[in-house]
């Protein structure tokens, strides 16, 4: 016979999955207020767009497809709309995934008419590069000769009134990369010693521990950890997206982690005492 | 690092590595017996194999989500090995791939162990597919493919990625007996999670040379751990030096290291 | 000598209608080549591998281990990389071929012998049909943009989100006070974890983030620390074992050393 | 604005990810459907792209537009893979398959260099770290980051004992250091299992949304 501690530590999986499930959607239909402090590392980010320079160019480079879209389509957005809230001209610049340009653009090309930004004026896409080291290598040198055209309407950079006065990294004011990958290496290394812009990072939260060192020392001036980041972020920007929605379930489906493995421990020992198998 | 004169002295401990790996290939070659120590997860591999001839239900193998390279080799190489002891069995064999160069020669291998098993009448040669080279639709072919075969035992060996734990969860819950093995340090946890049995780190590949006894693999090993004894020195003389202040950075053994 | 400048010469581009023709005198000579091939006995055939393997590698070893020509990062092999690139690329991206024949071959013979879910099968083979046909002949249309974000980007998210359930059993059945291993284990995931979430960090928020001893006892920062100072090292000196694991089978498989099942070449059997 | 979504899709694309979600209760006759058709597609998509990324801006516009017509004998290397259904001539597709690895394997040397090399001096972490060591601003103290570097090291140390293969591990002080390092194998994957599981959350919160806001309109 099986006694109360035992099932515990047997929990039939599919309970366990609709639980889950149940937890999701209540989360998200119900917003439960949970404390949100925003971390250091958010205002990081935060505060790199607010002391940009406007005369400046903003580079947002995205290296994510649809498989990650639940942490860094948000982090884009977030990052994108502080960029025209401060009407800060930007481009689009993608790497790793040739999906990851469309679905950057299509952030951007959303949040445009909210923010009266025209393309070309205020905005541009670059588009994707297979080759992340060579283009950064030669945008160092000269932004207009290694990217020749862009990616919308297929147009000599030069021909956009964006680039008029931007060179290289030399007018670069801001850099942020939103990826689901590390490929802040390319970016470090290549890039940030001939650039005065602060960098900023906005990898998926699988990716986020690896940075720390680079916060650390100082070459990384912000970042958005995962969900999580974005949703901080949404709170300074005072508006209520996605993740300021989806925060609630992402903590609340860790707490029903954390109460699994109390029960599971806690019919594991409550068994043993009572001589059952452990 | 683009080319060896950047920093020469990386590149000539990396030329130094090769060397010692070779030379011990050599010698073992020449007949030198070496020794290998016991890796517990490959002894598990007959009692998997057993468990599925008992139970006649299917053996699942999966070479991971890379290409035709060292890794997807190396994890045919030991499928091999394993496939040799399975068709003494009779075991139903599966091995769905998600490269078609990798595919090509999967095929080739697993026919081969069949013969050299001398069953080459047991080859199925649908028991070797191509199911997909995007990730998570291979992951739901093998994902569907575990339930419906209620496999007995699964052996993951190769790169893997995220999908690690959807074919380790999918195992577990028909109840099959696992060995896992990968270089993504990442996936580890998964596999440890759900697997029975994991080859951790360069145990994968240390494990042909484990189950073959083959002496230019074994020789092969053993200039490995030279080469691993020798960057724990270069690591322990590196790290004394950077605490002399007389030497810190700047001191010519650290140089030769920094790109 | 000039090994890019010799290739130009020796290789000139074709002009006019040698654009066609050229090609094709190179398939009749392969056509030819073929039956040379064949014609080899066992020992050559073994050792013409062998020596196509060295060359390939050959290549890169030599690319990566040549000085460099002063004031330049490129010495008499690097312009070809990019090309070599390619060939490996287009080499690789022939294989598809087979790939998908083995698809296409095992669901055709499940449709025509009406086995079991067939109808699956015969799905998979209209999916292959109308996703190649819609993106290499109508890749500028709503159809292709929505099939492919819609319907193939939503599945690949949707499988990838499946593993929010498994990493939950996962854990609940992985993490129990059983051993030091799985002790270990789960106290290392709980605490990065209660560093991660909002409320793990509200928890420790009041103490100060900088400037204090205390700060060490944030719950991020113990979690940072743990990936830091205990994930980092343990992680790398896995990586250094595999490094030179990876490096010492590159050696085998260059130098076809390598014996076992498929290595021993076995060009001399047929 | 370019149009992205058709209604169409967004119901084949939520009904599809109700029935791959199925899996994890039972696997069944709607999973089974939709794992055919996302497979089928992926194919597809998988041709596509060979095409129109790989052989035709690589292979055939070189080939016949720029008269590159070497680029003929890649044919030939591609066309030998397929020797391997053949018994006569399968030998022949080890040509195109050897060639395909010596280039793999040559790489190893420029990978292993760059990959380790900077790990390798990474890890030359003083043991004893003074004020003026730390990088400004840092908050950790002198003795608790000499603490932290001699952590790192016997980590290091403990670990690569571990994957020794060659000999007995017989010796006293080997066993407890391998055990160690074990220990602390164990500790790190606990670390990177944690630090995975709000990434996956994450994930499923985004499509029970993408079910409930852009097929349902819920919300």
């Amino acid at each position: 016979m099986s006694s109360f501690a035992e099932n515990l530590q047997n929990i039939d999986r599919r309970y366990l999955y609709l639980t889950l499930l149940l937890i999701v959607v209540i989360g998200l239909l119900v917003p439960i207020p949970l404390p949100l402090a925003v971390g250091p590392q958010a205002r990081g980010v935060y505060d790199a767009i607010e002391k940009a320079d406007p005369r400046k160019l903003a580079i947002v480079s995205t290296l994510w497809s649809a498989s990650t879209q639940g942490e860094n389509r948000p982090q884009t957005r977030v990052i994108i709309e502080h960029l025209m809230r401060r009407k800060l001209k930007f481009a689009l610049i993608a790497f790793g995934d040739p999906q990851s340009t469309i679905l950057a653009y299509e952030v951007a090309d959303e949040l445009a008419p909210k923010y009266g930004y025209k393309y070309g004026r205020d905005w541009i896409n670059f588009g994707f590069r297979a080759d992340i080291a060579g283009t950064l290598k030669g945008m160092v040198r000269n932004i207009e000769e290694t990217l020749k055209q862009d990616t919308k309407e297929r147009k000599p950079l030069h021909q956009f009134p964006i680039m008029k006065g931007i060179r290289n990294f030399d007018d670069v004011g801001f850099i942020a990369e939103v990826s689901a990958s590390a490929n802040y290496v390319s970016w470090l290394g290549l890039v940030a010693g001939s650039t005065d812009a602060p960098f900023c990072y906005a990898p998926t939260s699988v990716m986020a521990p690896e940075l720390y060192t680079y916060i650390d020392s100082g070459q990384i001036a912000g970042m958005l950890f995962g969900i999580k980041g974005a949703a901080e972020y949404e709170r300074m920007l005072g508006i209520k997206g996605f993740t300021t929605r989806a925060i609630t379930p992402v903590s609340l489906t860790l707490i029903l982690l954390f109460v699994l493995i109390g029960l599971g421990n806690y019919g594991m020992f409550a068994s043993r005492r009572q001589g059952g198998k452990a | 690092m683009i080319h060896a004169s950047d920093r020469w002295e990386s590149a000539i401990l990396i030329a130094l590595l090769s060397a010692i790996v070779l030379l011990t290939i050599v010698t073992a070659q020449r007949g030198r017996k070496y020794f290998v120590r016991r890796i517990p997860g490959l002894n598990a591999i007959d009692e998997a194999v057993g468990r599925a001839t008992e139970m006649g239900r299917p053996i699942l193998m999966v070479p991971g989500l890379s290409g035709l390279g060292v890794v997807g080799l190396q994890a045919l190489t030991i499928f091999s090995y394993i496939i040799k002891t399975a068709a003494q069995f009779g075991n139903r064999l599966i091995m769905p791939t998600a490269d078609s160069a990798l595919y090509t020669v999967a095929e080739e291998v697993v026919r081969d162990s069949y013969t050299a098993a001398g069953k080459p009448e047991d080859y199925d040669p649908n028991s070797v597919y191509f199911l997909s080279d995007r990730q998570f639709a291979f992951a739901s072919g093998v994902a569907g493919t575990i339930f419906r075969e209620k496999v007995a035992a699964s052996f993951l060996f190769g790169d893997f990625f995220a999908e690690s734990l959807i074919f380790a969860e999918a195992g577990q819950q028909v109840g099959a007996i696992q060995v896992a093995g990968t270089v993504s340090t990442t996936q580890l946890p998964f596999f440890i999670a759900s697997c029975d049995y994991t080859i951790i780190g360069d145990e994968y590949y240390a494990a042909s040379a484990y189950i073959s006894r083959e002496p230019t693999l074994l020789g092969s090993l053993v200039g490995q751990d030279y080469c691993k004894i020798i960057i724990l020195l270069v690591v322990l003389i590196g790290t004394i030096a950077m605490s002399i202040p007389a030497l810190g950075a700047k001191w010519f053994f650290i140089q030769w290291f920094t790109l | 000598m000039n090994l890019q400048k010799f290739l130009i010469s020796a290789f000139p581009a074709a002009k006019g209608s040698m654009i066609w023709i050229a090609p094709l005198l190179v398939i009749a000579c392969s056509v030819v080549l073929f039956f040379v091939l064949q014609s080899l006995p066992g020992r050559a055939r073994k050792a013409l591998i062998a020596s196509l393997t060295f060359l390939a590698g050959l290549f890169y070893a030599l690319e990566f281990f040549w000085p460099v020509r002063k004031g330049t990062d490129e010495n008499f092999l690097t312009f070809a990389v990019p090309t070599v690139g390619n060939v490996i690329n287009v080499l690789a991206a022939f294989t598809l071929g087979l790939g998908v024949f083995s698809l296409v071959r095992i669901h055709t013979g499940k449709v025509v012998k009406q086995r079991e879910g067939w109808p699956n099968s015969a799905v998979l083979l209209i999916s292959i049909v109308v996703m190649a046909v819609a993106g290499i002949r109508f890749e500028n249309t709503l159809f292709f943009r929505s099939l492919f974000r819609d319907v193939l980007n939503s599945f690949d998210a949707a499988m990838f989100a499946t593993l929010a359930f498994f990493i939950i059993s996962a854990a609940y059945r992985a993490f129990r006070i059983k051993s030091a291993e799985a002790t270990l284990l789960m106290v290392a995931a709980l605490v990065v974890m209660l560093g991660q979430i909002p409320i793990g960090q509200y928890l420790t928020h009041w103490i100060p983030e900088n400037g204090s001893f205390a700060s060490i006892f944030r719950l991020d920062s113990i979690s940072n620390w743990l990936l830091l100072t205990v994930n980092a090292p343990a992680t790398r000196a896995i990586g250094f074992g595999l490094g030179i694991g990876g490096l010492a089978i590159a050696l085998r498989l260059w130098l076809s050393l390598e014996r076992g099942a498929f290595f021993e070449a076995k060009a001399d059997e047929s | 604005m370019i149009e992205y979504s058709h209604p169409v899709g967004i119901w084949i694309g939520a009904i599809g990810t109700l029935a791959l979600f199925s899996l994890i209760l039972k696997e069944n006759w709607l999973y089974r459907l939709f794992e055919h058709m996302f497979i089928g597609l992926a194919a597809g998509y998988t041709i596509k792209a060979a095409w129109h990324e790989i052989l035709k801006p690589q292979w055939w516009i070189p080939m016949t537009r720029d008269g590159q017509w070497p680029w003929a004998f890649a044919l030939f290397g591609g066309f030998l893979f397929y020797t391997i259904f053949t018994k006569r001539y399968n030998w022949m597709s080890r040509i195109s398959i050897g060639i395909l690895l010596g280039f793999a394997a040559g790489q190893a040397f420029q990978a292993t260099a760059n990959l380790y090399i900077p790990q390798i001096r990474g890890s030359f972490k003083p043991l004893w770290v003074t004020q003026s060591m730390l990088p400004a601003g840092s908050q950790v103290t002198p003795l608790g980051q000499s603490l932290n570097n001699i952590l790192f090291l016997v980590i290091i140390i403990t670990v690569m004992t571990y994957f020794f293969f060659s000999f007995e591990q017989k010796n006293r002080v080997i066993q407890s250091t391998a055990r160690t390092g074990r220990l602390m194998l164990m500790f790190a994957f606990g670390a990177i299992f944690g630090s995975t599981v709000m990434a996956r959350m994450a994930l499923l919160i985004d499509r029970v949304w993408f079910l409930m806001h852009r097929w349902l309109g819920i919300g």
